[in-house]
């Protein structure tokens, strides 16, 4: 069966929350919230109400990032430290707490940023093509909700859109 | 009277417009402007060829003035960096959403602060064509550089507090680089089709977004006040009097916060006035950045304060025979002239009718920055003028080349800014249609504006048909 | 002792021990520890004892073309003979004429070489030999304590004989005509020789 | 290490400049030069190399530094055939000691402006020509010149040069020899000759326990500062003695004294009687040793008299009296400062009648110990003979002039006119190193090689333990093929001249050595031939059997002499004369040019040094430039103010300003010699160089003063810090 | 570059070595100047220039601040002297104090330097590896004695002109711009003596090194030495003073003893003895 993708424009968000409400409560059978991805100029505060909170994992990036540049850091500036040629001592010992604290802590906040970025690169599927229905209009003020369903719920989901009093549906056939 | 900080009946597609309109079309001025940032540079580039060809010497340094204007200007610039990010992050942490239509060209700032603060450490290299053996990397020799030296941590700190803050300015940017690019055609089209990495603003997007962008302003929280911290220790760490201060790191924080705001306060009228962004950048927020200002020239006159009861009180002659120095010798007039533009000057950014009146401002501004110019020549010469050793005292003027390195740094600094505010918006769109959202939805701003509100005001606030829809 | 000396020979290249990490951080992260661990790892693999590194040094055109072969290899002599400096001072020195005159007035005098050579002594004109083995101006290197410590000593060397401690950082010179530069000798080549061989790893020894 | 018994010769035939490694310069890089080109630099292969001359190490050679008239005995390091460094001769007088001239000599040696062949005047200026057209030019215009009327004019000049230049003289039927030095102890050696009977015995600083000096600067310039600062090391050790130092302007050795004296310049004498008369009268130290004639003087000279006449307050008098009392043996000495007025000589009698009265004689001033050979004894100058000189030239007594060692063009003052004095003897010649202003004056001039390029001896003015002939000899090969050494150039003239006496000689070397082997055994030590040669070359000194002196006290009139007024010149001027610049001589060496004056720290430029009242008078601050005018002329220079100058005098380093002497001397500095006026030592005949008075006035010119040092005081900072000599002497005397 | 190796031998590594280190350094070069024989005379100062390599840089640049005087005599009034118009002239002449780099045991300037061009060699000396630096000058700005001086030109061609350069020191490097430099207590002369003490297969003995400026003092105010060596003259006069090193503030039971080390309170632990200088009262 031929699946597609339907993507409706709203004018606010009140109307395109409506809409996923509805098919929260199963207003078409066999599309769930889940099948929904929302399009918006702005991320809405309370978009977990409507969609669920769907989690991030980004976090978890920063975290091992930073354990991972604080420990490397370290030991990265000790080895260099116990098998430098001559060792500028002044009086010091030969790994340095201080400095290479100091520098640990660098380390673990540049390892976690970079982390962080990449995991999310990674997570928000960025550095992939456009959806083939992104509409302009929702970088500028509409909002947009999309779906990939089956042939068959597509009229009855542009049924609800247009309930919903939606300005503008695409529609694409799912590869 | 405005007392809004903006207004939430702006309507989004104005704002994608407003923002839009300011980054084409450039104008007889942004040229002239742009030309005379680049013949800046080059003033600068002439004197470094110079230095670079017959050395240091043409510089005037000496001994026993081993650093002077170079080091001074790079612990300037890299003050003017930290109230970008630093301000950003924390505002975003602490939720305050003025920030959101002014946050943009502060991160542009810091990062091209950063990108002028790093030259100078290496511009005053005596050879500089080895500059990158401070950096640690893998070489047969068997030899590393020494990670005691403070200027390897200004390294270390630099190369992460860059990576990150121009990081943090790019992922804030991608939404805006999406409208951008559904915006452009021709050139602008394909940078910005690269640059946006193919956002389409889904809510997946947005939610590991909203992450990232917390996660990485709690990051630039503490590296931004590390970094700092760390320039301090060029000094602090040393056992020179006047260097040898226990309270360098946070004062060396407040002052970059300090010299950060003053020059948010100067971008903010210039960019409200050129790019009639009077709807975004409005006088209230520019109140409020005043106000912060004024805290923090506050707490960094309280901390010039007791470093000198410290050192007066203390029992160390030295130190204190260099606060005589500098109170009343041959560096008097600048420091003089640094405490009265850091610690007095402020004072009018606690009266309101001066807060928002712009020319005062931006004139105040310029001031406040040149005090804290100052004082950071007030911290690097007058040290090495009168240090432990009377035979070596010396007075020096810089030179010419030096004067022109400095000089030429703000016109790498302008020309940068300028090629930004052309090329990326200066204003985030996404987020200040999420201010307005926020402001519209939840009425924030109301409580607020009644606890502002003057009987005078009503009336022009009460009219909304002012502000369309 | 230097402190940092008994350690430098105990170096073994292995890279930082590291954990499970996830999938992507894998992934990521072996790209950047490549960058400092790997090559570290490779630059402080164990050297043999001899200093290791090659060059393609270039033919360099001399007054007279000596023929280290003939006299080093086939008749044998001591290079020491002729670089009679060596084992007393920085420099190896170039022979005197009169050395090379104290044979060649009797051996092969009618080589067209030796007729040039005769020709320079009996106009009492200094021969000026073109540096092949040159070091820069700052390093200063000094013949009198390798030959010492690795000819005269033979401290933890298996040498054969003078020759082989010469092609150390010379080549194998009695192969050649004109002697060449084959090894490198930069100073990660004398390093690694020094960390080999614990040598001293002061900075000042060369650099002053 | 130092040379054996080798052949110098032949070391310095096949020594090629260079050797092995010949350039070791350029340290560190700029990243285009750090690529070695394989094959760019040259290897010097030797010819025949001696077996102790190993490239990369140095060897040790002893020699003479001619750098001032001492005369310290040196060792070079020699490397590849070059000359790099220069140590005291622990063997010499000076002991292993050097100071900063004779380190400084070797700049002399290498300097880039040397002349390096000889020259003639042709139409006006001076032309590089060859040697054989410079001896053509010396038959037709020396030899020609009658009998009787050629001179030469030199510095001190000692050993067999002296001998050969005495024979020459001879040949020539001219007893006119002027031995001129700007910086000399004559007026002084005259007092001792008259009074003691020897003009140079022997100073003991190191027996003393006071030294009380009168512009005497021994750890400067007078008579022979490397061995008196031995000594002084020694009399400041143990029970340590105390240094006084009564002078207008601080000399160095005023910069070390534990009481330092100001006395109005040319008072110097006053004083000393001021101090008899309190020793005589508080102290009741017996006057028998003294004339009636000279204690009738010294009972006129009360205290309020001499602080009067002097400045020197009363209770500075009874100070230095109570010390010359209570420790003893004293030992009183006059220099510079004193000598150079018209009453110098009475300054300097003063002074001896001091030493009379304390009883030093005998006891820290002894006999010295004078060489048996007289001819090669040092022709010490003094600047009388400058004096004599111009007047003889301007009469047109010479047809020829040779001049050596000299550079009294420079060094004369405005007065004589000597430039032109000089220009009317009708043929000059000049064997020098450096193209001076005298040098630049004359008609022919002949190329010296440098004293560490040329074989010689010399005997040094000042011997007051041995008696010892220094050697020469050369370091390294000459620098120019074109020069000559003195001995060489007279050798020459000699032979030229047909003295028969010479004709047996190749070169100057070869007469020394025949004439060191000729000298008596008691010398050689039972050593003969190339035994004693060696060693004598070896050593770098040949000890010789003194003649033991003696000293008698014959106090002339002790009397001080006049006082002048200025009239329109107020101030005085003093010529001080310190160890970078000396004479003037060292002008051409950037190490002591750039060297900081050892009291102001300034360096490269010349100065006036002004007393606080005197500037503030004035209305000056350090660095203004003033114009100090005499009746002669006038100089510009930078004011330095500090309290180590009489409140009445201003002081100016001589030794620059230079018109000529090549590219570090020249346009340095101004010549305060230039502005002295024509005042003489009434009894010696002696230039008095420290007679002149001058005015003072603004320029209204400042610039920053070129000098070292910030701080001139330590702000608490106890860097150096000072305790009291009873605590020194309780932990660490004798 | 093991894990191992840092794991197994930590506590070296992290043991401070100020404390008892010195037992582990072949020599300490050390010095004590008796400031009562210093006469200021500067010979020393020149001395250096000549054997160092030291370039003279001209009136102009010496005046600016630009010149190189690694040993430099510094000359001070003594502000009694000077204080008040009270008294007309000095009644004593300067103090003088030959500065030289003092060689810290604890030195400031090593932790600062971005490149570890300056580090403590096994002699005890504080080395400066001219080929290493980048002069980014931190090392002179961290040294309270002001020890360290900066080649703001490149001087070979315009000190040296020929003939001059061919009295250079081949032993050391010319340093070209860009470079700072110091006082190497003459490394050359170190390493020469050593050599030669090698070579004749003995221990280093006192009077083997000497320094320029020792050397050339006229009235031996400076002695250089080996302060491990028991038997040499500078240890002698170490002791004599009381002055140890290790030791920020030498006690001196009498308090009457001369010797002290220039800004003692800093706790740089210099090589280098002064000995307070004598007037009389």
């Amino acid at each position: 069966m031929k699946r597609y993708y339907v993507m409706g424009l709203f004018s606010n968000f009140e109307e395109a929350f409506s809409t996923i409400s509805e098919i929260r409560q199963h207003a078409i059978p066999g599309v769930t919230v889940d099948d929904v991805t929302l399009k918006s100029p702005i991320e809405h505060p309370e978009i977990e109400e409507i969609l669920g909170d769907r989690g991030s994992p980004v976090p978890k990036f920063s975290l091992f990032g930073a354990i991972f540049g604080a420990i490397f850091g370290f030991l990265f500036l000790a080895s260099a430290q116990a098998n430098f040629l001559t060792q500028p001592q002044g009086g010091k010992a030969i790994i340095t707490l201080p400095s290479n604290i100091v520098l640990s802590y660098e380390m673990l906040i540049l390892f976690g940023v970079l982390s962080t970025v990449i995991g999310f690169m990674i997570n928000a599927r960025l550095m992939t093509k456009r959806h083939p229905l992104y509409s302009e209009k929702v970088s500028l003020d509409q909002v947009g909700v999309m779906l990939e369903l089956d042939e068959k719920n597509v009229d009855s989901l542009k049924e609800l859109f247009k309930k919903h009093k939606v300005l503008e549906i695409r529609e694409e056939v799912s590869q | 009277m405005q007392t809004k900080d903006i207004n939430e009946n702006i309507a989004w597609a104005k704002i994608n417009e407003d923002v839009l309109r300011s980054m084409e079309n450039p104008r007889m001025g942004y040229w002239v402007a742009l030309a005379a940032c680049v013949a800046m540079i080059m003033c600068a580039v002439l004197a470094e060829i110079y230095q670079y060809q017959v050395g240091m010497g043409p510089s005037g340094l000496n001994w026993p003035h081993m650093w002077d204007l170079y080091i001074a200007t790079f612990v300037f610039w890299i003050g003017m960096s930290h109230s970008g990010t630093l301000l950003s992050a924390i505002l975003h942490i602490i939720q305050a959403d003025w920030r959101k239509p002014i946050y943009r060209f502060a991160e542009a700032m810091t990062l091209f602060s950063l990108m002028t603060a790093g030259l100078f450490p290496i511009i005053h290299l005596g050879r500089v064509w080895n500059m990158y053996w401070v950096l640690p990397y893998v070489s047969d020799r068997g030899i590393w550089p020494n990670f005691r030296s403070p200027l390897v941590w200004d390294a270390f700190a630099i190369t992460t507090y860059m990576t990150s803050s121009a990081l943090f300015l790019f992922i804030g940017m991608i939404p805006d680089l999406a409208i951008c690019r559904d915006n452009a055609r021709g050139w602008r089209q394909k940078l910005y089709t690269v640059l946006s990495l193919g956002w389409q603003g889904d809510d997946r997007q947005w939610r590991h977004f909203r992450r990232i962008y917390l996660m990485m302003a709690c990051f630039l929280i503490p590296l931004a006040v590390s970094v700092h911290s760390i320039v301090s220790a060029d000094f602090a760490m040393s056992i020179m009097p006047g260097w040898h201060v226990t309270t360098f790191p946070p004062y060396f924080v407040a002052g970059a916060l300090y010299s950060g705001c003053a020059a948010i306060i100067t971008l903010f009228i210039l960019l409200r006035y050129f790019f009639r962004f009077d709807e975004y950048m409005t006088i209230p927020i520019m109140e409020k950045t005043c106000k912060l200002t004024f805290a923090i020239a506050m707490v960094w006159t309280y901390l010039n304060l007791i470093e000198f009861a410290a050192t007066w009180y203390g029992h160390d002659p030295v130190a204190k025979e260099l606060l005589i120095q500098k109170f009343i010798g041959p560096h008097a007039p600048f420091f003089w002239t640094m405490l009265f533009c850091g610690s007095v000057l402020p004072f009018t950014l606690a009266f309101e009718k001066l807060r928002r009146h712009m020319p005062t401002m931006f004139v105040v501004s310029l001031f406040l920055n040149l005090g804290m110019w100052l004082e950071r020549w007030m911290i690097v010469t007058p040290t090495l003028s009168f240090s432990h050793q009377p035979f070596a005292w010396d007075i020096m003027w810089p030179s010419m080349v030096q004067w022109a390195i400095v000089f030429g740094s703000f016109g790498w600094f302008g020309m940068l800014f300028l090629i930004f505010v052309k090329v990326f918006p200066s204003v985030s769109m996404y987020e200040v249609k999420e201010m307005v959202f926020h402001r519209r939805h939840y009425h924030s701003d109301e409580l607020e504006s009644k606890f502002h509100r003057r009987a005078g005001d009503r009336q022009s606030d009460a009219d909304p048909s002012r502000e369309g829809a | 002792m230097f402190v940092s000396n008994k350690f430098l020979s105990k170096r073994r290249g292995k890279g930082v021990g590291q954990g499970k990490v996830s999938q992507c951080l894998a992934m990521f992260f072996s790209v950047l520890a490549s960058v400092f661990i790997v090559a570290a790892a490779q630059a402080e693999v164990p050297n043999a004892k001899p200093p290791t590194g090659t060059h393609s040094g270039e033919d360099v055109p001399q007054p007279i073309e000596f023929p280290h072969d003939i006299h080093a290899d086939i008749n044998g002599i001591n290079c020491m003979y002729c670089h009679t400096y060596a084992r007393r001072s920085k420099v190896a020195g170039i022979p005197p004429t009169s050395k090379c005159m104290g044979c060649h007035s009797i051996i092969a005098t009618d080589k067209p070489r030796i007729k040039k050579l005769t020709e320079y002594w009996e106009n009492n004109e200094t021969i000026l030999w073109n540096k092949v083995h040159d070091v820069p101006d700052f390093v200063h290197f000094t013949h009198e304590k390798h030959l010492q410590r690795f000819v005269f000593k033979n401290e933890g060397m298996d040498v054969a004989n003078v020759s082989e401690v010469c092609a150390f950082c010379h080549g194998d010179v009695k192969k050649m005509t004109v002697a060449k530069k084959v090894k490198p000798l930069n100073m990660g080549f004398c390093v690694r020789c020094h960390e080999a061989n614990d040598g001293p790893s002061d900075c000042w020894k060369c650099h002053k | 290490m130092s040379g054996s018994d080798i052949n110098r010769r032949d070391f310095l035939k096949f020594m090629g400049l260079g050797g092995v490694g010949a350039a070791t310069l350029s340290g560190c890089d700029m990243p285009t030069t750090i690529t070695l080109e394989e094959g760019k630099e040259k290897v010097v292969a030797y010819l025949a190399p001696e077996e102790y001359a190993i490239p990369g190490i140095g060897v040790t050679f002893a020699s003479t530094c001619k750098q001032c008239p001492s005369g310290c005995g040196v060792h070079g390091r020699v490397r590849e055939g070059r000359v790099l460094k220069l140590e005291g001769n622990p063997d010499a007088l000076n002991g292993k000691g050097l100071c900063q001239m004779g380190q400084a000599s070797l700049q002399g040696h290498y300097n880039p402006d040397r002349i390096t062949q000889p020259m003639a005047r042709k139409g006006g200026a001076l032309e590089p020509v060859t040697w054989e057209e410079a001896w053509k030019l010396m038959k037709e215009k020396a030899s020609g010149a009658a009998q009787g009327r050629s001179a030469w004019f030199t510095g001190t000049v000692s050993g067999h040069q002296s001998v050969l230049l005495s024979a020459l003289n001879k040949a020539w039927g001219s007893k006119d020899h002027y031995v001129y030095e700007a910086i000399n102890n004559a007026v002084g050696e005259a007092v001792n000759k008259s009074v003691l009977g020897d003009a140079a015995p022997a100073y003991r600083l190191d027996k003393a326990k006071v030294v009380l000096s009168f512009g005497a600067d021994f750890l400067g310039t007078w008579v022979s500062p490397v061995h008196f600062s031995r000594e002084y090391s020694k009399f400041r050790t143990g029970d340590r003695g105390v240094l006084i130092q009564v002078e207008p302007k601080m000399t160095l050795t005023g910069g070390n004294a534990d009481l330092w004296v100001a006395a109005r310049p040319g008072t110097e004498g006053v004083v000393a009687l001021g101090v008899a008369n309190v020793l005589l009268s508080k102290n009741q130290v017996d006057g028998k040793q003294l004339p009636q004639a000279a204690l009738d003087v010294i009972s006129q000279y009360g205290v309020d008299k001499v602080t009067e006449i002097s400045g020197v307050p009363g209770d500075t008098l009874v100070r230095i009296a109570k010390y010359l009392n209570e420790r003893s043996p004293s030992l009183v000495l006059s220099g510079e400062s004193a000598h150079g007025h018209a009453n110098g000589y009475q300054n300097a009698m003063a002074a001896m009648m001091l030493n009379v009265l304390l009883g030093n004689v005998g006891e820290t001033i002894e006999a010295s110990n004078s060489m048996a050979f007289d001819e090669l004894k040092a022709k010490h100058g003094n600047s009388k003979a400058m004096l004599d000189f111009a007047a003889a030239a301007d009469a047109g007594k010479y047809d020829v002039v040779f001049f050596t060692g000299a550079n009294p063009v420079y060094t004369a003052p405005d007065h004589l006119a000597m430039a032109e004095k000089v220009a009317k003897v009708p043929f000059k010649v000049a064997l020098s190193m450096f193209p001076d202003e005298t040098t630049m004056a004359a008609d022919l001039v002949l190329p010296l090689s440098s004293p560490y390029e040329e074989w010689g001896t010399s005997v040094s003015p000042y011997q007051p333990t041995d008696a010892a002939i220094s050697m020469s000899q050369p370091l390294m090969k000459p620098l120019s093929a074109e020069t000559k050494s003195l001995g060489d150039i007279l050798l020459s003239m000699l032979k030229y001249q047909g003295i028969k006496d010479y004709e047996g000689f190749d070169d100057y070397y070869a007469y020394l050595r025949s004439e060191l082997d000729g000298l008596p055994g008691s010398v050689k030590a039972g050593k003969d031939g190339d035994e004693f040669w060696s060693a004598a070359v070896q050593r770098g000194v040949i000890k010789v059997p003194t003649k033991a002196g003696s000293l008698k006290v014959n106090l002339g009139d002790v009397s001080p002499g006049g006082h002048q007024s200025g009239g329109d010149y107020p101030m005085h001027l003093i010529p001080s004369s310190n160890q970078t610049m000396y004479d003037g001589r060292n002008a051409n060496l950037p190490w002591l040019q750039e060297a900081p004056d050892q009291i102001t720290k300034i360096f490269w430029d010349s100065w006036v040094e002004m007393h606080p009242k005197a500037a503030a008078k004035l209305g000056v601050k350090e660095g203004d430039f003033v114009r100090v005018e005499s009746d002669q002329g006038a100089v510009e220079a930078q004011v330095y103010i500090y309290k180590g100058v009489h409140v009445n005098a201003v002081a100016i380093p001589v030794g620059r300003g230079h018109e000529e002497y090549g590219r570090y001397a020249k346009g340095n500095g101004v010549n305060p010699l230039k502005i002295l006026s024509s005042i003489v030592d009434g009894k010696s005949g002696e230039l008095a160089t420290h007679a002149t008075r001058v005015r003072i006035s603004k320029v209204g010119r400042s610039e920053e003063l070129p000098r070292l040092g910030g701080s001139e005081v330590q702000v608490g900072r106890r860097l150096v810090n000072t305790v009291s000599a009873d605590v020194f002497k309780r932990t660490e005397g004798a | 570059m093991s894990l191992k190796n840092i794991l197994e031998n930590w506590s070296h590594y992290r043991r401070a070595h100020e404390e008892g280190g010195h037992h582990e350094y072949e020599h300490m070069w050390g010095m004590a100047i008796d400031l009562n024989k210093c006469t200021g005379c500067n010979a020393c100062s020149v001395a250096c220039y000549a054997e160092n390599n030291l370039p003279t840089v001209g009136k102009d640049r010496m005046r600016k601040g630009q010149g190189l005087h690694w040993l430099r005599m510094e000359r001070y009034w003594d502000e009694p002297d000077l204080g008040g118009d009270d008294k007309e002239y000095q009644e004593r002449g300067g103090s003088f104090l030959p500065m030289m780099c003092q060689h810290c045991n604890a030195a400031t300037c090593e932790p600062v330097c971005p490149v570890a061009a300056t580090y403590h060699t096994p002699d005890g000396l504080n080395a400066q590896v001219y080929n290493r630096c980048i002069g980014s000058r931190y090392c002179s700005n961290n040294c309270p004695y002001r020890l360290r001086y900066f080649n703001f030109y490149s001087y070979y061609e315009e000190s040296w002109p020929e003939p001059l350069n061919m009295q250079l020191n081949p032993d050391l490097s010319v340093r070209d711009k860009g470079v700072m430099e110091k006082c190497t207590f003459c490394i050359q002369r170190i390493r020469t003596g050593k050599d030669a003490a090698q070579r004749e297969g003995r221990e280093v003995k006192d009077g083997d090194v000497v320094t320029a400026c020792a050397q050339t003092c006229p009235t031996e105010a400076i002695v250089f030495g080996d302060l491990l060596d028991k038997d040499a003259q500078v240890t002698k006069l170490w002791k004599a003073q009381e002055v140890e090193l290790g030791r920020a503030k030498q006690d001196k039971s009498d308090g009457e003893l001369r010797g002290y080390r220039v800004l003692e309170g800093l706790n740089t632990d210099p090589c280098v003895m002064y000995m307070d200088r004598v007037r009389e009262a």
